[in-house]
């Protein structure tokens, strides 16, 4: 790893640096708007998390297509930054690309399985196990025994997530019936509406949405039709409530803070690595509308996730 | 029957073949100007030095090869879809369709590309482009015969094909053409030999900027040399007159959309088989539209095309950069590049008027001059006479 | 009296181009002024800058003894001017109701109250003996019902001086005969009229006063009665004109063009022709009358194949030529003169020398090889320019056909289907809206061809125009053939009755029962509209 | 399939149809005064998110959401008044002009949003409208709850079809209007300002298309997110078309995108067979269809697309 060593003797606490100690440079990728209310918002405030907690500034670039990852990516190379954050495993190929000729810098793809040696890594949230929680959440307050999940795009994250939503309904009560469907949009905030409404009416009663803003939609229509939602990604206990029961939430700051810690403290390596409950980047947030009982359950699931005691049900291209 | 589109034609085809003047270069230099000027407004407001940014935004481009070779990268689509946008246009239809055309190009060259890319290169290139030729001509084919058959406005249904053509790829890469490993909604990689071969080493310049630049000269060629372009030009200005001529409107209207899609359906090849390797939802996105505005941006000739195309591609590398260097967010980069869009077509606009008031000026100028010559000369003779 | 109009010093310049100059010009109240001059003179430029279109570069418009400063032509029909243009100013889809009334909000309220102002244009129309049906389609209207449909129009605005820019390019001379009297009677309540037209013969009988126009400037005005037509053509085009001349048929055995009861159907499924046969011989010119719309479009389309036939056969040369494409009946030898140049005879937006080669872009001496030969296209366009005395601008074969007047622009589609020394003519309205000069010269070209054997089938509404060079005179009238004559037996008043739907026969008897034909033109003033709308019952036929 | 052929489910599948049918007709109606005037404005997309942003920052400031009805009207003037400059005053080409507003709006949107609200994770929310039930109607089995149960705006851009339709042509300035679009020089000869006409009929389309916004954002929903029309202008653009420029015609059209959508929302969620993006293509193939003219020709205001200069 590049900077890591140098950087590694000094204490990471902000003024025990000495002064000829540059600092290092670190970018995030992003490929939508810091304001997305989702993926990419979250990212900013792990950016902003950063700065505070470990006193290090990150500059960030939004919106970069997909045609522009492997030339945007040069240019912080070329310009000798010391770790590069791509937001989304779509930048993977781009970085194994460009990797290699730049050995000094550090390219971190988030939510990549994989890395490539010495200098692509990956770093990712299990969102499967969010999904696996949100399900066994759900599967106890459905009195129907129907549930819509919404997904934006049939994305291995997202398809993984829904089919965990689901293992999780049905292992609770193998009655569940699960209705899947992708909206192909992360800001289609009527069609996450409509769509919702449309399962509501043909029996659901609880929703489930990974889908950036399309959730807020989703969870507008189980107001209007008074029945319930789970927040996701985002603390949403207060878009609706009384609607959303729970909101499971990811700490996507937090994993830029581990990297951003372990990049200090020279201990990045060139593999892929995800993180779940067991490292502290999911959570829940209840509400009054959860009995204790639901909770005792739910702990009970998220130390069985801990524990590694639970398969992820995603198969892949099916 | 195509009321609508006839007028809007009509609208737009006022004759492109302006003589060169000063004024071509200078009024569009003005316009980008005065639109970095009022971007700078906005910069200011969020605390960002627009001197700075506009630095990063004109003069990164320059900075070394790669940089120059990534402008020539992005261009290089816009080019052959603003060509596309020229052919259609110059025969008087309007076609809305470049970035349908250049996906279903691209679906082709992708597809052609997966199954023959262990073919020697010059054997699985040249088949990837004539599928793309083929799907993009394909996807312009069907608007040109409901426009001929029915009347249909191509306008419009180019712009819905635009949605299908979507729709359609984000199928094939979501379930039929999906990687082997299932794992993401795009394509694999196709065939190593089925990449483009690229011009600078250490870039990603490929040969696809050649095929525009061949392209251009084409479709100039074609449209003003030959009795192919004549005939098709006929039908643009006046389909009633061409009938009149012996010339069939149907059948050329049909083959303009056709040729046109083909176009389009090349920057989908180039993409593909040159930058990306593979297909993806939503990759090279907006190329189509960019290629409408380089085609009037630059009067919708082929070398002003050509030109417009490396300024677009100069702007979205230079936006980049600017992002990169300063900070700027990306919503104030599309701020500007529609600004400049705006003002640089306001500026064409005005052109003529402002030529024309300042030749009137000399004229007069001129005449006054010669005027005065001529008493001066008169009292010389009196004076002449009177001494 | 004072003159209800006076423009002084008026100047209009396009860029640098002077369109009008120092214009002075008059018009009393109660007058008719006739505006004359050559295509490009600038008439109509004139009559814009008046009706406050254009915006006078230099000049002063005193109207009503106050000095005007239009800003617009609602300032100008406010002060009570109107006009009537070359190209009406009319709206299709719209009713005619609709288009009397549009623009008039401010007058006539927010709410368009039907009842009421349709009762208020009738009125109108019936005051100066005219009929209109405010409730039809102006698209379902002939020319002449337009026509009408725009002086109401400007009436209705409470006109006290109306323009009319070339109001008789398009009438038959019936419906022409008509519109002269309402003018009269118009003049008689003491309204001025500028009537602006080609033709001379209308000035002198309708006109108090004549103003002569020439490159922008005026050149004589003149008491009508004062004048002669011999005079205004050398005020007008600085020489003497010297009309056109048929000679006795050539020869009248080779048939070169035949049409066997050929019958077409319109988009209606209704009949335009019926059960036509003709036949045209070489170094022949067989001239159509009849009043626009019955037809004589169809006929010349149908044989150019630019219209299908329902039935019937057409010969040329012996070889049947109906069913074949438009390309190959061109290849045949057929020229055409159509009958709008600004629809079918150009590309507007082309340069002259592409217009010129229209129809034979893609053959031998101008491509080659696939390629325009550029050489060969310049010196053929050239050569035509010089041969047929094309006036352009600067740019010479390089302008485009748009920047030309309508004479030169009618020269360059001449030039195209004469040059080639075709089997066939078809010349349609060929001097439509054409100024004298420009017209004595396209007649000479029709007679060369005739002469070089050339079959020339003419379709006019002109009557003179149709006496001045035909053989032989068909009579169409609701897409049949009513009846044909020789030059010899060339009668105006026959001709209109035949134009008006009677057979030779009963035309014959009408015009000779009735002495010099002046019953017959009184039974079409009775009829009012002498085209498709009104046939004439027995009973008026037998009075 | 069975379970979801009742009686219930058409109620549903109409009441979601006449939801996502509103923001396309007010678009539609004010593209159609704008197009009948002879300019096509394709900017509807970009003036509709201008127009459910403005209207979510009217609320918000003011705490009542006819303010911000009223706001999103404004600025959707404001946006329309710019495309008018450029397109009726400095004539340039009007698709391109509509693009370019699109790209405009979506920056613009962006940046104030963010200036105003900062960057956040949960959204900024005000207030909105409420469903009124129109009493007695509402009650009405199956129909009361489709028709007479929905939030004002609703109410409104129905009520918007009669009052188009009276104004295009039972007033004077609908005659103008239809003249101006139809044969702009035979508007001009009897003294209607061309071009004033056709800005102002810009600026309608600007208020009713900024009114289609905020119909999302305050009468289906109680905040803004970034790009939220979706591609609602693109098929208002359609429906004008489809509608054959009359408000009866439009009217018709945005009802069938309605139940389009709805329809393929719900056999979507209903799970059969047919891949998503197939449904999805369904609104965009129908317009198609209906412009082979297989539901009727489509006769466009002859001028339309054409600058006017004198
Ligand atoms: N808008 C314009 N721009 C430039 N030149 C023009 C314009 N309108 C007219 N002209 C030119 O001004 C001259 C006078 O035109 P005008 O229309 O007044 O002629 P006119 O006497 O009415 O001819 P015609 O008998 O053919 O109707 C012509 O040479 C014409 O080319
Ligand atoms: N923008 C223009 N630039 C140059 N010449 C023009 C322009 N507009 C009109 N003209 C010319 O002005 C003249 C007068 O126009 P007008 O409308 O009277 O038609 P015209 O020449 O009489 O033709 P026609 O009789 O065939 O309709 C024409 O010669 C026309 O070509
Ligand atoms: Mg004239
Ligand atoms: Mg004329």
């Amino acid at each position: 790893a590049p900077k890591a060593e140098p950087a590694a003797p000094a204490e990471p606490a902000p003024g025990a640096e000495t002064p000829a100690e540059e600092a290092p440079k670190i970018v995030l990728i992003l490929p939508g708007p810091i304001n997305d209310q989702g993926w990419n918002a979250t990212a900013y405030e792990g950016l902003k998390l950063v700065e505070k907690d470990l006193g290090v500034t990150m500059e960030y670039v939004e919106s970069v297509q997909q045609a522009d990852f492997e030339s945007t990516f040069r240019d912080y190379g070329e310009k000798g930054y010391d770790l590069v954050f791509a937001h989304g495993t779509q930048f993977f190929d781009a970085a194994k690309a460009i990797g290699p000729q730049y050995p000094d810098t550090f390219f971190m793809v988030i939510n990549s399985e994989e890395g490539v040696e010495p200098n692509v890594g990956g770093i990712g949230i299990r969102e499967w196990e969010g999904g696996y929680v949100a399900g066994t959440l759900a599967a106890m307050n459905t009195t129907s025994k129907q549930m819509g999940a919404i997904g934006s795009f049939p994305f291995p994250v997202i398809e993984g997530t829904l089919d965990a939503f689901e293992a999780a309904a049905i292992a609770v009560d193998p009655a569940i019936k699960v209705t899947k469907t992708y909206v192909n949009s992360w800001d289609d905030i009527q069609k996450g509406k409509e769509t919702a409404l449309a399962m509501i009416e043909a029996g659901s009663d609880l929703v489930f949405c990974s889908a950036n803003q399309v959730g807020l939609g989703s969870i507008d229509a189980a107001k209007t039709k008074g029945v319930k939602a789970i927040g996701y990604i985002s603390p949403q206990n207060e878009v609706a409530p009384g609607t959303v029961i729970s909101s499971v939430t990811y700490n996507t700051p937090g994993l830029f803070k581990v990297a951003v810690q372990d990049f200090l403290d020279g201990k990045l390596t060139a593999t892929g690595k995800s993180l779940g409950w067991a490292d502290g980047v999911l959570d829940v947030q209840w509400t009054d509308g959860v009995t204790d009982e639901m909770k005792a359950t739910i702990e009970t699931t998220i130390q069985d996730l801990k524990d590694g005691k639970i398969e992820n049900p995603y198969v892949p291209g099916d | 029957m195509s009321a609508l589109d006839k007028r809007i034609k009509d609208a737009f085809l006022k004759p492109g073949a302006r003589r060169w003047s000063v004024y071509s270069l200078l009024v569009p230099i003005v316009s980008v100007l005065l639109a970095l000027v009022l971007g700078s407004v906005l910069l200011l407001f969020i605390g960002i030095n627009p001197l700075e940014a506009y630095w990063y935004l004109i003069f990164s481009n320059f900075s070394n090869t790669y940089n120059v070779a990534e402008v020539l990268v992005k261009a290089t689509p816009i080019a052959l879809t603003g060509l596309a946008f020229t052919f259609a246009f110059r025969t008087g239809l309007f076609n809305i369709g470049g970035e349908g055309q250049m996906f279903a190009g691209a679906m082709a060259a992708v597809f052609v590309g997966l199954k023959t890319g262990h073919l020697p290169p010059f054997v699985t290139i040249g088949l990837c482009l004539a599928a793309a030729i083929v799907a993009g001509g394909i996807w312009g084919f069907i608007p040109g015969v409901l426009k001929g058959v029915f009347g249909s406005s191509e306008i419009i249904v180019t712009i819905m094909f635009n949605y299908v053509a979507v729709y359609l790829l984000s199928f094939l890469v979501d379930k039929p053409l999906r990687e082997a490993a299932g794992f993401y909604p795009q394509t694999d990689m196709i065939g190593e030999n089925a990449f483009l071969p690229f011009l600078i080493q250490n870039t990603r310049l490929h040969i696809g900027l050649v095929v525009a630049i061949i392209l251009s000269i084409l479709v100039y060629v074609v449209l003003w040399k030959t009795p192919l372009g004549f005939r098709l030009r006929a039908v643009g200005y006046n389909p009633d007159g061409a009938e009149y001529a012996g010339i069939n409107i149907r059948r050329n209207m049909i083959l303009a959309m056709v040729i046109s899609g083909a176009l389009a359906g090349v920057a989908g090849f180039t993409e593909i088989n040159g930058i990306h390797h593979r297909m993806m939802d939503n990759f090279s996105r907006n190329v189509g539209f960019d290629g409408i505005a380089a085609s009037l941006l630059g009067g919708a000739t082929p070398g002003g095309v050509f030109v417009s195309s490396i300024l677009l591609g100069m702007l979205q590398t230079g936006a980049s950069a600017m992002q990169r260097g300063v900070g700027v967010p990306a919503n104030i980069v599309s701020i500007i590049q529609a600004l400049i869009i705006i003002l640089v077509l306001a500026g064409n606009m005005m052109r003529p008027k402002l030529e024309m008031r300042l030749k009137v000026k000399r004229q007069e100028r001129e005449e006054r001059e010669e005027r005065e010559a001529r008493k001066e000369s008169q009292g010389h003779q009196e004076g002449g006479i009177d001494a | 009296m004072d003159p209800i109009l006076r423009m002084t010093g008026i100047s209009k310049y396009f860029g640098t181009f002077a369109a009008n100059e120092g214009v002075d010009f008059d018009v009393l109240p109660g007058e008719i002024h006739a505006l004359l001059g050559e295509n490009g003179a600038g008439k109509s430029t004139l009559m814009n800058v008046l009706y406050g279109l254009y915006r006078p570069d230099k000049g002063e418009i005193w109207f009503d003894g106050q000095t005007r400063h239009f800003a617009s032509s609602r300032d100008a029909i406010l002060t009570g001017i109107g006009m009537i243009h070359q190209h009406f100013m009319l709206v299709p889809v719209h009713t005619v109701l609709e288009n009397i009334i549009m623009g008039m909000g401010k007058e006539k309220g927010f709410l368009v109250k039907e009842a009421q102002l349709e009762k208020e244009v009738l009125e109108i129309a019936a005051r100066y003996g005219m009929e209109i049906n405010p409730r039809a389609l102006v698209s379902e209207l002939s020319v002449g019902e337009q026509q009408r449909v725009e002086i109401v129009k400007a009436l209705f605005r409470g006109t006290k001086l109306l323009i009319m820019d070339e109001p008789t390019a398009v009438l038959t001379p019936q419906e022409t005969e008509e519109l002269f009297k309402t003018l009269r009677r118009m003049s008689d309540e003491g309204m001025s009229i500028i009537l602006i037209t080609h033709k001379l013969n209308e000035v002198m009988s309708v006109s108090n006063r004549v103003t002569v126009l020439r490159d922008g400037k005026v050149t004589n005005t003149v008491m009508t009665r004062d004048s002669s037509e011999y005079e205004l053509t050398r005020f007008m085009i600085g020489r003497e004109l010297s009309p056109a001349c048929r000679e006795g048929r050539c020869c009248g055995d080779k048939l070169v063009l035949e049409l066997d009861h050929v019958t077409c159907e319109g988009e209606m499924g209704n009949h335009t022709l019926e059960n036509v046969s003709l036949s045209v011989c070489a170094g022949e010119i067989l001239g159509i009358a009849g009043v626009d719309g019955n037809g004589q479009k169809e006929l010349a389309e149908i044989v150019v194949g630019l219209r299908a036939l329902k039935s019937g056969r057409i010969f040329l040369s012996g070889e049947e030529i109906a069913g074949k494409s438009i390309l190959e009946i061109i290849g045949k030898g057929i020229g055409y003169i159509p009958e709008d140049r600004h629809k079918r005879g150009l590309v507007l937006d082309f340069t002259i020398g592409e217009n010129l080669i229209l129809k034979d872009y893609n053959k031998k001496p101008f491509t080659k090889g696939g390629l325009f030969d550029f050489g060969k296209i310049h010196g053929h366009a050239d050569d035509m320019i010089k041969k047929y005395s094309i006036k352009t601008s600067a740019a010479g074969r390089e302008s485009e056909a748009r920047k030309l007047s309508g004479g030169n622009q009618q020269k360059i589609v001449v030039a195209r289907e004469v040059d080639k020394g075709p089997k066939l003519l078809i010349a349609v309205q060929p001097t439509r809206g054409v100024d004298i000069g420009a017209t004595e010269f396209i007649h000479k070209q029709i007679l060369k061809a005739k002469e070089n054997g050339t079959a020339v089938l003419l379709i006019s509404t002109e009557l003179s125009e149709i006496n001045q060079l035909s053989d032989r005179i068909a009579v169409v009238y609701k897409g049949q053939i009513m009846g044909e004559i020789p030059h010899e037996a060339f009668e105006e008043s026959l001709i209109g009755l035949m134009m008006a739907g009677m057979t030779y026969e009963k035309a014959m008897a009408a015009n000779r029962g009735t002495g010099q034909g002046t019953k017959a033109s009184e039974f079409l003033a009775d009829g009012h509209v002498p085209a498709q709308n009104a046939e004439p019952t027995k009973e008026q036929v037998n009075a | 399939m069975n379970d979801i052929m009742n009686a219930a489910f058409i109620v549903a599948l109409l009441s979601a149809a006449l939801r996502l049918s509103v923001p396309i007709l007010f678009a539609a109606l004010g593209g159609m005064f704008s197009e009948r005037s002879g300019v096509v404005n394709i900017g509807l997309e970009g003036i509709m998110l201008t127009g459910a942003f403005a209207g979510v920052v009217g609320s918000y400031f003011t705490g009542s959401q006819w303010l911000g009805a009223l706001v999103a009207m404004l600025s959707g003037i404001a946006l329309a008044a710019l495309f008018a400059l450029i397109t009726v005053k400095v004539q340039i080409n009007q698709i391109v002009s509509g693009i370019a507003i699109n790209l405009l709006a979506v920056g613009l949107t962006s940046f104030f949003f963010r200036a105003l609200f900062g960057i956040t994770t949960t959204p900024i929310t005000v207030n909105a409208f409420s469903p009124v039930s129109l009493p007695g109607l509402s009650t009405l089995p199956f129909v009361g709850e489709v028709l007479f149960s929905q939030t004002a705006l609703v109410y409104i851009a129905f009520l918007l079809v009669p009052v188009s339709w009276f104004i295009l042509y039972k007033t004077s300035w609908g005659l103008s209007i239809r003249t101006v679009g139809e044969h702009p020089t035979a508007a001009d000869t009897v003294g209607i300002p061309v071009n004033r006409v056709r800005t102002l009929c810009v600026l309608a389309s600007g208020a009713l298309a900024g009114l289609g916004g905020a119909f999302l954002s305050l009468g289906q929903f109680n905040m803004f997110v970034d790009n939220m029309i979706s591609g609602r202008g693109f098929i208002a653009v359609a429906a004008v078309i489809f509608g054959r420029w009359n408000p009866k015609g439009i009217l018709i059209a945005s009802l069938i995108f309605g139940v389009a959508d709805a329809l393929q929302i719900r056999l979507q969620t209903a799970g059969i067979g047919i891949p998503y993006q197939f449904l999805l293509m369904f609104p965009y193939l129908l317009t198609v269809v209906a412009l082979t003219g297989i539901v009727g020709k489509t006769v466009a205001p002859k001028a339309l697309g054409k600058a006017y200069a004198k």
